[in-house]
């Protein structure tokens, strides 16, 4: 018996022994074991999971079945060793005509938008959720959206007066009127968003006291139209639309590990080394941006740094173009393997890869001295934006993110998949905590992603066997009737996670996208507060975000 | 001045004369038919040959925006490379991204504070249609529905060479003074500057059914009878975006 | 040196003009002043520093408008000119109008004391020094106005942070700048330090007066400290990176510029350029050795070294971080304003030890 | 200050130096990988109206239009609405619709990027080179294992009549 299962066993002991009346079942997810918890209850139940080290709240999504809401709760356990990564998840089951929860927000902070992005879109109604608001749609939306019942063709009028304008919005700070404080609304359209991303800003003077995101302006539907497509064929695109800044590979190896998990499809050995390679050239594109617009955000515009990360983006994207097609959208991956085999010739391709291999220190170094060795830029990033590893699990932070916390927590490494296992690489992390940890962390990571680049060019050069890039996959994918997964990748910002709900048809029930960036924008406030303007839109670009992702 | 602004968006960009131009120089020089022909010519010239941008990032486009601007491409080559934050300062309105019904208002209001002569881009499919997310409850069918668009670029995204001829194609058409004319603006009907909304939406109660005098999420033009004007009605605050 | 008035009356061999004749011939002094300084901050703020951005990030800007790009100029002119001037409601309408006009105008107007060289000088008065100063911490006035007056949370924002940096930062740069003074005082031996020509001629000789050595006397090898000090504070002053706190584009969306647009906003953003030549014209002035350089004529000189102040500004600007305001603050009043202070003491006592 | 002066000598060297890495188009070629997905191209003389690209098609860009016979009338392309995923091209069994590397494109209208079949057809080949040779999908693998439905079969049974 492995000490999983065994643990799982106590668990169940536990939480039978201590809560006799919250627990009503124990179910079998495919990728966990789940706990189904008195909707009244869940909280205690989620809090006894907390103390026996799931530390770790991922996800929570709501699914409606004909005759219940159910809302559920992914839980995971981060520690230092690997062997102890395990999964649990926890289901409440909620009344169909006036669904309500207990909160879990807590236990877990992070759970405070992940019940209202639940309350929004399905009309979950959690129960003493501090703030029980609409997230992504906007306040006077009339529905939920994916609810079955929903119409779509429904008229979505609001009268203007109902439509408050937010610039007509006064701010009183509780318990100090006197405090003589300014309300500021930093976006949609502002050159530090990066996208559009409304912070409601209490300023006094020039310190924040107070701010809150308020997300929505990027909500694209995805998940309700993921719902309404073909597991085989149709979803591949999207996924490439999530974190867009060509971290796409990532996204769609998110979509692909979770399907070919539940429906058991293989992938050969070959598909998964070019899998590797074209996901670590993404992240290097990705991380490339995430350090180009920090310094975009610290400098001002037209700064070099920003120039040479988007020349060292070019190279990676042309290579990427050459092998899937597309510089951003690259729709390559495939249920069981990739689209295409590498590009011909080949020689040529692995040349251009070497050759940006081979530059790539002396452009680490540039931007080590540019970033890092900066005295007036440490002064700057350094000590600002705060975020305690602690604070960080509370909120469900990720990737570079947590890791700029110091903990090495990379999905990757604890729970592998694909050919990660067989190569040499290492998760980087640095304790700074600072806006400068997290861009070191990214910079650390190109480099780490170098290396695994190097490997998979080294495997694939001298691969003398076959070079199978698809296995047999069956026409239509049908996974069976009410089989939950949920799986997680570590994508460029962080554990990029899908929860799918099956209903025996070719296409899902539900699907969930749990994004990184959402859970770490959450964490946004307790960095700005007590912060300079200026740290707080430095701190904005550390978090790296990308409204594809966190609105979905 | 209403009238003009129902007809529909296909119909007001046909014509030969570009009304853009009719300014009070214009009118000066309109009587010497040589001066005007030049005198538009070397304007014409001069907004085709220096366009600043409007720096408006909203999705996966905006991505090839940059790079559009950046280093490989370097759109300031055609003297289009001037990023300005402020939309008082930029000619050049390039929409990246899909626009749903939250963002709408704002992407419309920013539009409007843009002074004349305004030029927009619409980039991508979602800009041109909703492209993927097309099917989306809430997600607008094109920006076309409520702005003024010039040049389409159609890709998902445009590859930053499509933007660049995009911006080519628009400084073409431009410099040949050929381009989508004026909306009428909510400060340019004078009578209605100083009116709280209630008052104006009394003052339209003939012209309007009672239920489009109201914040439209949709923008399908079979819902909202008249979008133009209601969208005028919002936008008679005074308030701009940058404003905080 | 001479002013402009004497370098003509010179030139038409008359002794000098009647008050009236004295007034026009100032009047076109002033005007082709203007007119060459107009050309050059519009190269310079339009094309140059394109071009020049470009470079430091392998880049090739603008090449498509007339050759090498150049007609951008006049097309970027013309098209701001003809823009609509949009005038938000709500905004104190004097001030929001007077503020644009005002920046060009203290900027333009301070030109009149710098000693172009080649007769090239409108006024020359006795305090010429504190005059150019004075105008330079001028140019926070509009920029107050101009913020205010918008009416709009980022101008204020902007507008706050340009009162507390020019503050800040007036005394270290005025104090710096006397710390050449006493040097003036010995080199040109003149009872009138402060007079602008007076500090150009004093750094004609060879360094430290003593002769053989290959070394011009230009303060900035006198007075490297003052030098750097001045420096720094004049980017502050003029809110260059890494000072530009005012219009930090990617806080404050434009700063105190937010809500102008059309001419209103060329007059401002002329203003911002105008005021780095203008502090490059007193660096190149005070530092170095005004149109101090062999065979070609001093004006050449003079406007070739401001040119590299330009550049150089612009380098810094792509290359160092903006700093915080309170990091601002602090180094102002803590350090810079001490530092100016003691470097003041040291050369007063040097000189007194020395003398 | 060391490491600021240092952060000067980088940007120095880079200007000093004076290499630029633009690519100046429209003079110079953008280089595009043969993979490349751009406009559409439509072959009438290949399809065989089998309406496998207008249901992969995740977005419905595509609109059949055909007879009782099953004969082809009309082939409508939204390439303002294209998410341009290749799909269609790569589930299509007798390559009547290809992906060129053509993006030149736009237009004034969203009414004029509706192509039709005739559109479709003049779509130009860049610069003379056959798009089906830059073309490598693994069909077989695509296509699937099922025997009874197997599209390549049912495919070229009709293409034979």
């Amino acid at each position: 018996m492995s000490v999983v299962t065994r643990r799982h066993e106590e668990l169940h002991e536990t939480i039978e022994d201590e809560l006799p009346d919250a627990i009503l079942d124990f179910d079998e997810h495919h990728n966990a074991p789940a706990v189904v918890a008195n909707p009244s209850r869940v909280d205690d139940v989620v809090r006894i999971l907390k103390q026996n080290g799931y530390n770790h709240l991922s996800s929570v999504s709501a699914v409606e079945y004909d005759n219940r809401y159910e809302s559920v709760y992914h839980l995971r356990r981060i520690t230092d060793d690997r062997e102890d990564f395990d999964e649990i998840n926890v289901v409440a089951p909620a009344d169909p005509d006036e669904p309500a929860v207990e909160t879990v927000s807590d236990v877990f902070k992070g759970a405070n938008w992940h019940e209202r992005e639940a309350y929004d879109l399905m009309g979950i109604r959690y129960d003493n959720h501090p703030d029980m608001r609409r997230i992504l749609l906007p306040e006077t939306w009339k529905g939920h959206p994916l609810r079955d019942e929903y119409d779509v063709d429904q008229p979505q009028y609001t009268t203007l007066e109902a439509h408050a304008n937010p610039i007509e919005e006064r701010y009183e700070v509780e318990n100090d009127a006197a405090l003589d404080t300014m309300f500021l609304n930093i976006g949609p359209h502002h050159p530090a968003t990066h996208g559009v991303l409304h912070l409601k800003t209490v300023l006094d003077g020039e310190v924040v006291v107070d701010v809150d995101p308020d997300i929505g302006y990027l909500h694209r539907c995805e998940e309700y139209l993921c719902e309404r497509l073909d597991y085989k064929y149709q979803i591949m695109p999207y996924p490439d639309r999530w974190d867009y800044v060509s971290a796409g590979m990532l996204n769609e190896m998110a979509y692909a590990r979770c399907i070919e998990d539940l429906a058991e499809i293989d992938v050969p050995e070959y598909a998964q080394v070019i899998r590797v390679l074209a996901q670590e050239l993404s992240r290097i594109a990705a991380h490339m941006l995430a350090v180009g617009t920090f310094a975009l955000d610290i400098y001002g515009e037209l700064n070099v740094i920003f120039m040479y990360a988007f020349k060292d983006r070019e190279i990676v994207q042309e290579m990427l173009e050459d092998l899937s097609g597309q510089r951003l959208m690259f729709n390559y991956l495939r249920l069981g393997g990739v689209a295409y085999d590498l590009p011909e010739p080949r020689d040529e391709w692995f040349g251009k890869i070497r050759g940006f291999l081979d530059d790539l220190p002396g452009k680490m170094d540039e931007y080590r001295s540019l970033l890092e060795g900066n005295e007036l830029l440490r002064k700057r990033a350094e000590g600002t934006g705060i975020l305690e590893p602690e604070t960080a699990k509370e909120y469900g932070c990720t990737g570079p993110v947590l890791r700029g916390s110091g903990v090495g927590y990379d999905v990757r490494e604890v729970d592998p998949y694909g050919y990660y296992d067989e190569l040499d690489w290492d998760v980087v992390t640095y304790d700074g905590c600072d806006n400068l940890s997290r861009v070191l962390v990214r910079l650390g990571e190109v480099e780490e992603s170098a290396r695994l680049v190097e490997q998979c060019v080294d495997i694939l050069e001298s691969w003398d066997g076959d070079r199978e890039i698809q296995s047999r996959v069956p026409r239509s994918i049908t996974p069976p009737a009410e089989t939950e997964n949920y799986t997680a990748v570590e994508g460029a910002k962080g554990e990029l996670g899908i929860h799918i709900v099956s209903d025996g048809t070719e296409k899902p029930h539900r699907f969930k996208i749990r994004s990184p960036c959402f859970s770490n924008l959450a964490v946004f406030s307790e960095l700005a507060e007590g912060e300079y303007l200026a740290d707080m839109i430095a701190t904005l670009g550390s978090l790296d975000l990308v409204f594809g992702e966190v609105d979905r | 001045m209403l009238d003009k602004s129902k007809t529909p968006i296909s119909e007001r960009r046909e014509g030969d004369v570009d009304p853009r131009m009719n300014s009070k120089l214009r009118e000066m020089f309109g009587s010497i038919p040589i001066v005007t022909t030049t005198f538009d010519k070397v304007m014409n010239w001069a907004r085709a040959s220096s366009m600043f941008p409007f720096q408006f990032g909203i999705a996966c486009c905006s991505i090839e925006m940059m790079h559009a601007v950046a280093i490989k491409h370097d759109m300031d080559r055609f003297g289009a490379g001037v990023y300005r934050n402020s939309p008082r300062q930029a000619d050049l309105m390039i929409v990246p991204g899909t626009i749903n019904a939250k963002l709408a208002p704002r992407v419309k209001r920013l539009y409007d504070q843009i002074p004349e002569p305004k030029f927009v881009v619409s980039m991508g499919s979602c800009t041109i249609s909703g492209g993927p997310f097309q099917e989306g409850y809430n997600v607008v069918k094109g920006l076309e529905t409520f702005a003024p668009v010039d040049i389409h670029v159609p890709g998902c995204p445009p590859r930053p060479e499509a933007l660049l001829y995009g911006v080519m194609k628009m400084q073409e058409k431009v410099k040949r003074g050929e381009s989508s004319p004026v909306t009428v603006k909510p400060y340019e009907i004078r009578e209605l500057q100083d009116w709280s909304r209630d008052e104006v939406a009394e003052f339209f109660e003939d012209e309007l059914e009672p239920d489009t005098l109201v914040m439209n999420y949709t923008h399908s033009p079979e819902l909202s009878g008249s979008a133009d004007v209601e969208d005028g009605v919002n936008e008679t605050t005074p308030a701009t975006e940058g404003e905080g | 040196m001479v002013t402009f008035n004497d370098a003509v009356a010179d030139l038409l061999g008359v002794d000098g003009f009647s008050p009236l004749v004295e007034f026009i011939v100032g009047i076109v002094g002033a005007s082709i002043v203007v007119s060459v300084m107009l050309t050059i901050i519009g190269i310079s703020a339009v094309w140059l520093k394109r071009k020049w951005n470009a470079r430091l990030g392998d880049r090739i800007a603008v090449n498509r408008i007339g050759p090498a790009g150049l007609m951008v100029m006049p097309a970027d002119a013309l098209k701001l000119f003809s823009k609509e001037v949009v005038v938000p409601e709500d905004v104190d309408r004097i001030g929001y109008k007077l503020a644009p006009m005002l920046a060009a105008a203290t900027v333009l107007a301070a030109f009149a004391f710098i000693p172009f060289g080649s007769g090239l000088q409108i006024a020359d008065p006795e305090t010429g020094l504190i005059f150019a100063l004075a105008f330079a911490s001028l140019s926070a006035v509009p920029v107050v106005m101009a913020g205010y007056s918008s009416k709009n949370k980022y101008s204020f924002l902007g507008f706050e942070r340009e009162v507390a940096q020019a503050i800040a930062y007036e005394i270290p740069l005025v104090v710096s700048a006397l710390a050449v003074v006493p040097l003036v005082a010995v080199f040109a031996d003149t009872s009138a330090p402060l007079r602008m020509s007076n500090v150009v001629t004093a750094q004609q000789g060879p360094l430290l007066g003593v002769t053989g050595l290959p070394i011009p006397n230009w303060f900035i090898f006198a007075q490297p400290v003052a030098a750097v000090l001045f420096f720094v504070s004049i980017l502050a002053e003029f809110s260059r990176n890494p000072f530009d706190l005012p219009e930090a584009g990617s806080e404050l969306v434009a700063g105190y510029l937010t809500e102008y647009g059309g001419v209103n906003f060329v007059l401002l953003f002329l203003a911002e350029f105008a005021a780095i030549y203008f502090g490059g014209a007193l660096f190149t002035a005070l530092f170095l050795g005004g149109g101090s350089g062999p065979v070609l004529p001093a004006v050449v000189w003079f406007l070739g070294k401001t040119f590299v102040f330009y550049l150089v500004v612009q380098w810094f600007r792509a290359t160092i971080p903006r700093v915080r305001i309170d990091q601002l603050l602090e180094f102002g009043w803590k350090y810079l304003l001490e530092l100016t202070f003691l470097n003041l003491l040291l050369t007063a006592g040097i000189l007194w030890v020395v003398l | 200050m060391m490491g600021v002066l240092r952060s000067l000598g980088v940007t120095a060297k880079h200007a000093l130096k004076g290499d630029t890495f633009t690519v100046e188009y429209p003079d110079e070629s953008p280089g595009i990988s043969p993979r490349f997905r751009g406009t559409h191209k439509f072959s009438l003389s290949r399809c065989i109206w089998c309406r496998m690209c207008e249901e992969v098609c995740p977005n419905g860009t595509i609109d059949i239009k055909t007879n009782e016979k099953r004969e082809g009338e009309e082939y409508n392309l939204n390439l303002g609405q294209c998410i341009y995923c290749r799909l269609c091209e790569e589930v299509c069994p007798v390559d009547a619709i290809i992906l060129t590397q053509h993006f030149e494109l736009n237009a004034g209208t969203k009414a004029e990027l509706e192509y039709n079949m005739d559109d479709l057809m003049d779509v130009p080949w860049y610069k003379g080179m056959d798009p089906l040779e830059a073309r490598e999908p693994d069909r077989g693998a695509w296509i699937g294992t099922d025997e009874e439905d197997d599209v390549w079969e049912t495919a070229e049974s009709t293409y034979a009549d």
